[in-house]
């Protein structure tokens, strides 16, 4: 295992100085996302425009520096973003995730997908997994307005 | 399959008991274990041990992993469609306590009818006792037939438009009959009743695949199949387990708790309250290694030879009288003996080594309809031998010697 | 009392974990296991495997009087009046499940309250949770102190003429406190109200005298006790289970059993249902022998003396902020530190050996009650010393620079 | 262990041709007693005069041999005894097949301690002990007429 990894320089960033962390006015879509074992907690807030294009997506949560870093770099990426796209992002990150060595989406440039790549390190933490993840099924929830509460504890 | 090298992998066979080799003969009480089984708890706590699930530390998260491994080869032994529809329990009996439980009390109201049969285990009678007591619900029993068996027209001619679930046992414990679980089910589905099948003594001796046999709710008990004390299994379907409320309230089966309401945790651990038998979870892998390593089909070959040959040898004895005579009969041989009570014929046995089972066998209501209190019992593991018959018949003629009989 | 020796009766320690030595605190989750206890367990399988209570033969007979044995055995040591009084469960949590159910729904009706505390394991919250929903009773909290306890005169103030039956803790598997439990049964019985008590934390730690006590219910479990998995004891006075209703039903409950009624066994059968966890009982008579040879004064002496040497050392490093502060803390001590989560403190920690467990430890309404989401705890067992601690704080150290803290 | 102390042939006897296996006309005292373990049972019957005489014990049940014959020894030894002296055989009794190596009593004779010695091959069966006493238990609850059914299960 390697901590350096899990804890890099721009996770410990994100983690302490979150991005976005803050309520969308108008917001027109959300959803909550929790994980019951260490009681982490997300709710995302989204503005998607009549073309589809999210306008804006803020958070509000507690958790871990994985789990605050993970929503702070996800929501500066997605931005800006149309809805089919921000869709594959997240089922390419969660694949990387899970099992696959790289992100493939055509979508992020270089630089944005080595951003994203920096939580690849909690793969050797299967504990943690969820932690990086919770925000990530909570944006899907968010979209599809599934009114669900997302709960890591089944993922 | 050479039984003589499977054998020597129960070490209880390797000591004398009371000067004489074992002949275990009770199998269907609780299996001996596999040297792997053992040795799989024996490592776990000298090397591995912590509490699932709740801390990040390494050894918890190897030992969540060794867990959650054990449902998932149990998920694939039993061809349950997914990994979420395992649930842990301490035995068969809690697993249907936890059906008539959380189904019960959702689902029955007064007047509505269970139907279980003549052939059950207290385990699948007591807990449905319970809601006609509570609730005022009536149990209905289909009854035998002459040969101990519970055929599909009687199943049929006992439900009503009151039937809300059935019952029923795999194998029955006594008479040995396999009940026809599959046409029972769709005949059941036929008329929306869900099916609930008591599994102790088909599970170690059968093999299973829930998703053709379809039944709602299906009961384990891991100790008859090799497996350690203090675990059994409840399959049941997902659309059910995410039906139905949760069974025991404690740690890790929560979602939320606030001081005025609690949330439920996804399944399947709104059914696995508390800490959970971890050493025994991740041994009983073990388990069904071992049985898929010789292969249940081999087993139940093997097995069923022996029933035959124990069956004709006892035939021969004049003096024996079989219970039960169904057509293919199960792991087990229930007999009497006129003159002798079941408990002298154990008693003797036993002091040749040989180790059956006295009494009800928790089937009271059978032996009360065979018109007898108590009944002798063999039952066979993978591990026993047509000479363990031949011993268990010098024994019962010894039984008949100081009994004086013929 | 010297604790190099007794950590060696623990082979969990022979070996490196992820190439360091193991700093196991984590023992609140649950306690490593001797060496005596897990050869307890493979003797048992290896040589004298046999299912309990059921059968004549000579391996059910020796078991079953091992198994009684170890009845006996706690029934001494915790000082109960009788061995009836010790009912085996599958964990504290179904103990706890045991007497809400059986007591709640003898007793307990509609507006009827419970009275717990703000400290309590989900484990005896969600139980009573179920009557809340099921029969519309309330559940009342008594508030912790600023030091975390619960005082003798906080409860005094909770209780109503509504009142029917108090369940609380007897040490907080959170702040440490240790509560009043003798003056609390005293004061509840002047009114004629039942106490449960959770002895989960307690009794590893602390000497246990049932009869001193004077509580109505007391749930062990057996894991965090140098024990097995998969078990668990409920101490309840004879007239208590006497009087309420069984909680499983099944095989070794009853007395006689007629289609159309069922008759209940005998005290302690009648609430023991099913096949039991025959081993892990048999084993756990080795845990009681092992915490006699060392002496549970020393154990409590030793333990109180590591809590003290870690709360002084944590107090001393600045970003810690410890969590209680009771006037006599139990083996437990739960912290944060700003600015770092608790999972990445565990994490971090883990990386040195040094299990500890973060989140709300089943706790959910003292960490809201704290406006905490979580915690990190690191907690005690015989076999740990001052050394521990000291890697404790070292690798705490370690945190703060990853984070930059100072 | 030894089966022929078990199985003596005056147990085996009384086991197959049970003495007092009837129930007394006009009976005053009766107490049921059962084993469920084994599903042993017995229904003792007491004719008891004013005197406090036992004129007249019989019993009905059915029972491995051990049970039947003790059941059919016991009655044939207190007939005619006085209440008080039935109690201090049955606690005599019972004191035996628990720990003592003979009987302590003083009312019953010689030959007949020795017929009831022989129920002592029991105590090497523990799992058999319960049979040999539920008779004598239930025949203590007869006598005092508690109408609490005997169960051997917790003794
Ligand atoms: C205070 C307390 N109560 C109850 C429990 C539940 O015990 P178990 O999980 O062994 O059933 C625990 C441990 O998890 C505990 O610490
Ligand atoms: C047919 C049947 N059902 C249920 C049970 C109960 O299983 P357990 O005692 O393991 O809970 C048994 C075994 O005792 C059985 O044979």
């Amino acid at each position: 295992m390697n901590l350096k990894e899990l804890y890099q320089e721009i996770i410990l960033d994100h983690g302490k100085n979150p991005r976005n962390l803050r309520k969308t006015e108008n917001f027109n879509k959300d959803a909550k996302g929790h994980n019951p074992l260490c009681g982490d907690k997300v709710h995302i807030y989204l503005k998607i425009n009549e073309n589809k294009k999210i306008e804006d997506i803020s958070f509000e949560g507690q958790g871990c520096a994985i789990s605050m870093a993970s929503a702070s770099i996800m929501t500066d990426l997605v931005k800006g973003k149309e809805e089919f796209e921000v869709k594959e992002i997240v089922s390419d990150f969660l694949d990387m995730i899970k099992e696959k060595d790289k992100l493939n989406n055509k979508i992020l440039h270089d630089d944005d997908k080595t951003k994203l790549m920096c939580l690849s390190g909690v793969k050797q933490y299967p504990m943690r997994v969820k932690c990086a993840t919770l925000s990530w099924h909570t944006l899907t929830s968010a979209i599809n307005n599934s009114q669900e509460e997302i709960n890591t504890e089944s993922n | 399959m050479n039984i003589i090298d499977i054998k020597k992998e129960f070490p209880i066979f390797n000591n004398k008991v009371q000067n004489n080799d074992l002949v275990y003969l009770d199998s269907a009480n609780s299996s001996q274990k596999p040297l792997v089984v053992i040795d799989r708890i024996y490592d776990f706590y000298t090397k591995e041990f912590s509490n699932v699930g709740r801390s990040v530390h390494y050894l918890a998260v190897a030992a969540t992993n060794l867990y959650e491994n054990t449902r998932s080869s149990v998920q694939k032994y039993i061809n349950a469609k997914e990994k979420d529809e395992i649930v842990f329990t301490k035995g068969a009996t809690e697993a249907i306590n936890l059906v008539a439980s959380s189904f019960g009390h959702k689902y029955l109201k007064e007047g509505d009818e269970v139907l279980i049969t003549e052939l059950e285990h207290h385990s699948n009678y007591v807990p449905w006792h319970y809601l006609r007591k509570s609730i005022g619900i009536k149990i209905e029993f289909a009854e035998i037939n002459q040969e101990g068996e519970v055929t599909i027209d009687e199943i049929k001619k006992k439900i009503t438009p009151k039937t809300k679930i059935i019952a029923l046992t795999h194998l029955s414990n006594v008479t040995g009959a396999i009940l026809p679980i599959k046409e029972i089910t769709q005949l059941a589905h036929s008329k929306g009743i869900p099916v609930l099948v008591d599994g102790c003594q088909s599970a170690p001796h059968m093999k299973l695949d829930m998703q053709d046999l379809d039944c709602d709710f299906y009961a384990i008990s891991c100790h008859k199949m090799y497996g350690p004390t203090g675990l059994g299994i409840l399959y049941a379907k997902k659309k059910w387990l995410e039906d139905l409320p949760p069974y025991q309230g404690g740690g890790g089966m929560i979602n939320w708790v606030k001081k005025d309401d609690i949330g439920y945790g996804d399944l399947p651990n709104k059914y696995e309250a508390g800490t959970m038998a971890t050493a025994q979870v991740i041994a009983f892998n073990e388990s069904i290694k071992f049985i898929k390593k010789i292969g249940i089909e081999n087993i139940a070959k093997h097995e069923e030879e022996l029933i035959k040959y124990g069956e004709e040898i006892l035939k021969k004895n004049n003096s024996v009288k079989l219970i039960g005579n169904p057509k293919k009969r199960g792991a087990v041989l229930s007999f009497t003996i006129d003159g002798i009570h079941p408990h002298d014929i154990a008693t003797i046995l036993d002091e040749d080594g040989v180790a059956i089972r006295a009494g009800h066998h928790c089937c009271q209501v059978l032996h009360d309809k065979l018109d007898l209190t108590a009944s002798a019992r063999a039952s066979v593991g993978v591990y026993n031998t047509t000479e363990d018959f031949d011993k268990l018949n010098l024994s019962i003629n010894k039984c008949k010697k100081i009994f004086n009989l013929k």
